[in-house]
């Protein structure tokens, strides 16, 4: 039986599987984590459909439960990847018929971007922080108070030279206004005001519910990205920002800052290219074979990439990129 | 407060042997601050310090203010580490923030463009003859005294504590723009929360007061306030600042940078005027103290000594709540006891008739 | 006899509050007239104008012509009521006469006549008269029945719905419809007392007196009478307060009319004529597409007068009107439901400052020279291929044009008025004005029908002739100035614009123009019923979406002719249509300028 | 009082929390749609006032919406109601409405 290893876990991994176990091919997953699922676990709804993540997740995992011939290997890291072989952290050496790549993308850490106090100010939280709240059931200031006035600040680590993140991340508008949605449901009494640079609404649904959340919501949009922000006298935090429509400056006092942090290439893309042989993109994801029609393949034969390694993608491209890799990983195999 | 970020922004300050630079502005305005700070660098911490005579302007007011060309303000600089270069030091400090920032500028220009730095050889010695060295180490006043904050705290008289409530004082810190704010990394902390004076604050026994328009600049802006009929706009960024501060009652004010606190001081005796606005408590308005002055006070330096009567707004309720002795009548008494001339009253001084007092002459 | 019993104390009160409220309110509405107004009143009376009034008061107070004509099962109901009430005054006086002779009967001896003289064989013209009452009586009642059926089903008379009322018209409506039926019973219980009537009372007493005992009958006798002076007492107090203060209004509206007196931009007394003349019959509602196409039914003329009368009128209700002209067209009391909608949003404008449009001072943007002037106005310049084709036209025609507002002019105007701002409109028709006389033009030809009437109605151009391109190319065309090839291929069908149709009386021009070209397939909904496009700058208050969905319906209409083209001649109209239609929409000088020989 | 030869410039900045936003929230309330307003600014290019002066709608009814009330009125009174941008506004913005609303709402202001 043909064997292919599939380096992460996550949803494009998964699905990699999936297939593959589907067709017939042995897979081993590789993820560094103690559980499959990567990022996803962490979601509360998906946008534009407001479907729970949970679900999607839920998914995918019941029909790999159901794949015959499919090994996890957990808490351990692959080291070196070669179509043949691949070492992993714990020196253990796997040999195989081919390679997917699937490690997916690592989180801009705010706080880099020292000027929006993440880490420093109470209620500073992070998109990634808002939906775990979420997904306990509750949002709350650190004074317990329900929030009145909540800021969201698209780009934070994305089209950014300060931060050396020139890339945009793509599904952070999307999230912004979706997150957007979930507060006033949540808070119907109080204002959000997204701050914007670009409002990149690409996918299919998703100009709809920008609309939705201005027409029905009344969702304050700002175009301009805010500056600093610091603590007011009774606990609150102030933001500056230029509305960039009527060209003056705008401040206001806010309860929760929310960034809408960016996807960054993996941590672990240079030792791929220092190790394997593989090649980065300037922004630092991976660079498939063709951007047109070699893009689910690296430049070596036999190692595949699928999903955000490549560059930020949101859960369905993810999804279709796993099934795409798997495709050309058992044609190759079968070639 | 959770920020540890100031400790990713730290520089080199060189432990002694300074050459000094003055300032333009702090010798005129605030000329016990400088002397304080020689004071206590040789008398209290033993330090060696060179205050040359020969060393100029830097001519950065010019520089700002588009009068002094590029090529001339690098030979006036390159002719100040040619003056320490000569009196055998390495380690240049300055006491006005725009210089520093100036010195700093031009070290990067000539790291970056070394032909500039070739052509600045070259005027340099056309006009003087001199040759120059690059300073070992640059760092201004403030950085030196927060370099040595914790030996200054062991041989403090006083804490920055209100004697009566035993509270800590509440501080508001203005480092000036040119001190980070150009170069994030060439300052202590960076430009986000520079702890520059922060540092002493904390290490004398303050407390710091983080305000929303805390890293607003002052308003100086050079050409801004040279020019009368800009004066409006320089204003309204020292009232911005204090209309942000006031609410947070701070006790007193403190800058490292010559302009700003010169510009915090007396424009909160213009908006007094102009608009009938105080900031401090109880009406007045809020003390303005160089760092000097700060480390002065702690080291149990007479007031008067520290030069505060030159002050626009009176630090006497300040004094009161430090515990500071000092003579009343003295206060506009020059070194050798002459009547040296005293402010006519104003809002943010004239608190209450008891601080108005008999002056002998 | 007295003429005089207790039961009469609610009708007599009743009628003396009438007619105090009815003269009181008359007299200070002639007073309040302004002195132009009342000028025209005073010339007026001695010319035929006063016989064509009475005349027209008989054809339409009493016999509700014009209802007739649009729906005669309710002009039926109406006159029966109107006519049938005035007749059984009418009879039952001449029955009083006939009894007594001349002489004076107080009001109540004549409407309680079959109270106070209830005997049969009194006078030998007694059958008689009780057989006209009777037949009379069943009119009215037939009348009465309907309006109960109306209620119950308003759609088998031929409305889709009908006015939703006040408290205060419930009461005069609940009052009216119980004065006949009360009569009735009265009339038949005194005639199964009595004796007498004829085939209706006389019928149905016999049938009470078959089946009640005398005593009964007596006992039912004072207060079924004085349930009849009640429920006209009733009547007749709330008569002024309600809609039924038509009945009399109409009758001074219709004189004054033809004294040549009309609403104008601002409210003046003139107008309560107007709004008290409304019966709120709901006629309007039907046509009005905010109802027919978007379901809102509170905001039509019945409402907008009744809220305008009852000093309750909201900007909202007052700002939803497309101002399509629709309702005025059916309304039975031709009530000029426009201008009084329109002056009642200047009363309701804010009061913007007089230097608002300084900036118009000065400004020529023009560009040619001509004879000829052509003003594209502001929507024009969205549909480029109408200022093109026109161009094309005046080449063909060998015109010489003076092009007022290519590079973009000043608006003519008229949107400005649509909301009620007729004093700053003025400063754009001043504007204008001086740029016209500027240039030294003789005919002015624009393309915009909103444009067309503030140019023909408020700019008064002396020695200019204002053309609509409908006009002016049908002009061209039978001069021979220019020529158009036909083609019995091409069908299109055509869109009236309200401005244009409705509001400016060109049906025919544009027609011809088509007819000129190729086929032209009527709309189910054409000239003076055409619908309009939704998009009016008279309604401020629709959002898009509603817009839209009229335009699908009118565009459906249109694109089910089978037309290969749509054609309008409104660029605003275009704009609307384009957007629901599956057929190409063109204006009609595109038509024109593409079929040039 | 003393003169100094100058005075305190004003403030530039949008205050959202100094602005009383009353009659922002009043006018929203009425007109939901405004806020769908994506700033394409076609309203201004196609504007017959604002191709003759410095009105532009879509900045007016930006500071309105943030509270920045003066010399709204005025500006919108040069508006002449024409409806161009009603005609291409992509949002579908009742943009008319709105100019009448702002008077309406701001005329006493």
């Amino acid at each position: 039986m043909k064997h292919v290893i599939i380096i992460g876990g996550g949803i494009a991994g998964m699905q990699c599987a999936c297939t593959l176990a589907e067709k017939g091919i042995a897979t081993t997953i590789i993820e560094k984590d103690s559980d499959l699922g990567g990022k996803i676990r962490s979601w509360h709804v998906l946008f534009p459909t407001f479907t729970p993540a949970d679900q999607v997740l839920s998914a995918v995992r019941h029909r790999l439960a159901k794949a015959e011939s499919v090994t996890i290997k957990t808490g351990c890291e692959a080291v070196k990847i070669t179509p043949k072989c691949v070492t992993l952290s714990t020196g253990e050496e796997l040999t195989c018929d081919a390679v997917v790549i699937a490690t997916g993308f690592t989180l801009f850490d705010a706080r880099l971007k020292e000027e929006y106090g993440y880490g420093i100010y109470d209620n500073v939280v992070t998109s990634v922080d808002l939906e775990q709240m979420f997904n306990k059931g509750e949002v709350r200031l650190t004074s317990g108070l329900t929030p009145r006035r909540i800021a969201i600040l698209h780009c934070v680590g994305s089209r950014d030279e300060k931060v050396c993140q020139r890339h945009c991340s793509k599904v952070c508008c999307v999230t912004g206004v979706k997150q957007a949605i979930e507060l006033k449901k949540m808070f119907p009494a109080a204002d959000v005001f997204n701050f914007y640079m670009d409002i990149r609404m690409f996918g299919p649904g998703y100009e709809e519910m920008y609309r939705e959340a201005q027409l029905m919501h009344n969702v304050h949009f700002v175009r301009g990205r805010i500056s600093e922000v610091s603590p007011t006298i009774d606990g609150r935090l102030q933001i500056k920002a230029e509305d960039t429509l009527t060209g003056r400056p705008l401040k206001m006092g806010i309860d929760m800052l929310v960034l809408l942090i960016g996807m960054r290439s993996n941590d672990m893309n240079p030792t791929l290219e220092a190790e394997s042989g593989l090649k980065c993109q300037p922004s630092g994801f991976m660079q498939p074979k063709d951007s047109f029609l070699g893009n689910v393949e690296s430049p070596i034969e036999g190692i595949f990439y699928a999903g955000a390694v490549t560059a930020p993608k949101n859960i369905g491209e993810s999804i279709n990129e796993g099934t795409a890799a798997a495709l050309a990983a058992a044609e190759w195999i079968n070639k | 407060m959770k920020r540890s970020s100031w400790t990713d922004y730290q520089k080199d300050i060189a432990d002694d042997n300074y050459y000094y630079a003055r300032s333009c502005i702090r010798q005129n305005f605030f000329p016990g601050s400088e002397k304080v700070f020689l004071d206590i660098l040789s008398k209290d911490l033993g330090r060696n310090i060179f205050d040359d005579p020969l060393h100029t302007s830097c001519t950065g007011i010019g520089y700002h203010s588009d009068v002094v060309p590029l090529e001339t303000i690098m030979t006036v600089v390159a002719r100040q580490f040619a003056l320490m270069s000569e009196a055998g030091y390495e380690n240049f400090t300055s006491s006005c923030i725009t210089s520093f920032g100036i010195y700093t500028e031009l070290l990067n220009t000539w790291e970056e463009f070394p032909e500039t730095e070739e052509r600045t050889r070259e005027n340099l010695y056309k006009a003087t003859g001199r040759e120059f060295k690059i300073p070992k180490n640059l760092s201004h006043t403030s950085d030196v005294i927060f370099h040595h904050r914790e030996e200054i705290a062991r041989k403090a008289v006083r804490k920055l504590v209100n004697v009566h409530t035993g509270e800590p004082l509440r501080v508001v810190e203005h480092i000036g723009c040119h001190y980070a704010k150009i170069f994030p990394k060439k300052g202590v902390g960076g430009s986000e929360f520079p702890y520059v004076l922060a540092g002493m604050v904390e290490s004398w026994g303050g407390e710091i007061v983080d305000y929303p328009e805390r890293r607003h600049c002052c308003g100086f802006g050079f050409r801004n306030y040279l020019v009368q009929a800009n004066r409006g706009y320089s204003v309204a960024n020292s009232h911005k600042k204090l209309e942000s501060m006031a609410p947070f009652k701070p006790d007193f004010i403190v800058c490292n940078c010559p302009g700003c606190t010169m510009f915090l001081d007396k424009w909160q005796y213009t908006i007094a005027e102009m608009e009938g606005t105080t900031y401090g408590q109880n009406g007045q308005g809020i003390p303005v103290l160089s760092y000097e002055e700060m480390a002065g006070l702690v080291l149990g330096y007479d007031p008067w000594v520290l030069g505060m009567q030159m002050h626009q707004v009176d630090v006497e309720p300040l004094l009161d709540k430090l515990g500071v002795e000092y003579d009343p009548s003295a206060k506009y008494l020059g070194r050798n006891g002459k009547y040296i001339g005293r402010p006519e009253r104003a809002i943010v001084n004239s608190c209450s008739e008891d601080t108005l007092y008999k002056i002998r002459r | 006899m007295t003429f005089f019993a207790k039961f009469c104390i609610p009708f007599i009160i009743g009628t003396v509050f009438l007619f105090a409220v009815v003269l009181i309110k008359y007299l200070t509405w002639l007073r309040d007239l302004p002195k132009s107004d009342l000028k025209l009143i005073i010339r007026g009376i001695p010319t035929p104008r006063t016989l064509a009034a009475v005349w027209e008061v008989v054809c339409e107070s009493l016999l509700h012509r014009r209802i007739f004509r649009v729906n005669p099962m309710l002009g039926y109901m109406h006159m029966s009521l109107a006519f049938g009430w005035f007749l059984l005054i009418a009879v039952g006086w001449i029955e009083t006469v006939a009894y007594l002779g001349l002489r004076w009967v107080p009001l109540q001896g004549h409407v309680f006549f079959k109270y106070f003289v209830p005997l049969n064989g009194i006078t030998e013209h007694k059958p008689l008269f009780d057989f006209a009452m009777d037949a009379l009586l069943l009119f009215v009642l037939s009348g009465v029945g309907l309006a109960w059926f109306k209620r119950m089903r308003s759609r088998a008379l031929g409305m889709k719905r009908t006015t939703k009322h006040i408290l205060f018209d419930r009461i005069a409506l609940s009052a009216l419809w119980c004065i006949f039926p009360v009569r009735l019973l009265a009339e038949s219980i005194t005639a199964a007392i009595y004796g007498g009537g004829s085939f209706l009372t006389g019928g149905i007493g016999s049938g009470l007196a078959s089946i009640m005992s005398v005593n009964t009958l007596t006992l039912l006798y004072e207060p079924i009478w004085w349930l009849y002076s009640i429920a006209l007492g009733t009547f007749f107090v709330a008569m002024p307060f309600s809609r039924y203060m038509h009945i009399f209004t109409e009758i001074p509206l219709i004189f004054l009319r033809h004294y040549r007196l009309k609403p104008e931009d601002k409210e003046k007394s003139y107008d309560n004529f107007e709004v008290e003349a409304c019966s709120r019959c709901g006629i309007c509602i039907d046509p009005c597409q905010l109802q027919l196409q978007l379901g809102i039914n509170d905001v039509q003329s019945v409402y907008f007068l009744r809220d305008r009368r009852y000093n309750m009128l909201q900007q909202k209700i007052a700002n939803n009107c497309l101002m399509c002209g629709r309702c005025e067209q059916t309304c039975p009391v031709g009530i000029n439901l426009n201008t009084l909608r329109l002056n009642s949003r200047t009363s309701m404008r804010n009061i913007p400052n007089e230097g608002r449009y300084n900036y118009l001072r000065g400004l020529d943007r023009s560009q040619g020279e001509g004879q000829v002037g052509y003003f594209a106005g502001c929507m024009t310049l969205l549909t480029p291929n109408t200022m093109t084709s026109m161009q094309r036209i005046f080449e063909a025609a060998h015109e010489k044009v003076w092009w007022a507002d290519k590079e973009g002019g000043v608006c003519c105007g008229r949107p400005l008025r649509l909301t009620g701002e007729t004093d700053s409109a003025q400063k754009m028709v001043d504007y204008n004005k001086a740029l016209f006389a500027k240039h030294n033009i003789t005919t002015l030809v624009t393309s915009c029908p909103i444009c067309l009437r503030v140019l023909r109605d408020e700019y008064n151009l002396e020695g200019i002739e204002v053309l609509h391109h409908s006009e002016y190319i049908l002009r061209l065309m039978r001069q021979g100035r220019l020529r158009v090839r036909y083609s019995s291929e091409l069908s299109f069908t055509y869109h009236d614009p309200c401005e244009l149709g409705r509001g400016s009386g060109i049906y025919d021009e544009p027609r011809a123009v088509i007819e000129a070209i190729g086929q032209l397939l009527e709309p189910e909904h054409n000239r003076k019923n055409a619908f309009c496009c939704g998009s009016s700058v008279a309604n401020t208050a629709i959002n898009d979406a509603q817009q839209l969905t009229i335009a699908q319906h009118v565009a459906a209409e249109l694109d089910s002719t089978g037309a290969e083209t749509v054609v309008t001649a409104c660029p605003q109209c275009k704009k609307a249509i384009v957007r629901g239609s599956k057929r190409q929409v063109m204006d009609l000088s595109e038509i024109v300028a593409q079929n040039l020989r | 009082m003393i003169n100094f030869g100058f005075s305190i410039s004003k403030p530039r900045t949008i205050d959202i929390d100094r602005n009383n936003l009353h009659k922002s929230n009043e006018i929203m309330h009425e007109m939901p749609e405004l806020q769908t307003c994506i700033g394409c600014g076609t309203c201004t290019a196609t504007c017959t006032a604002g191709n003759l002066t410095e009105f532009n709608f879509r900045k007016v009814h930006t500071l309105v919406r943030r509270g920045e009330y003066q010399g709204a009125y005025v500006e919108m009174n040069k508006c002449m109601l024409c409806g161009k941008c009603r005609l291409l506004c992509p949002r579908g913005i009742n943009t008319r409405g709105v100019v009448m609303l702002i008077k309406r709402k701001l005329g006493d202001f």
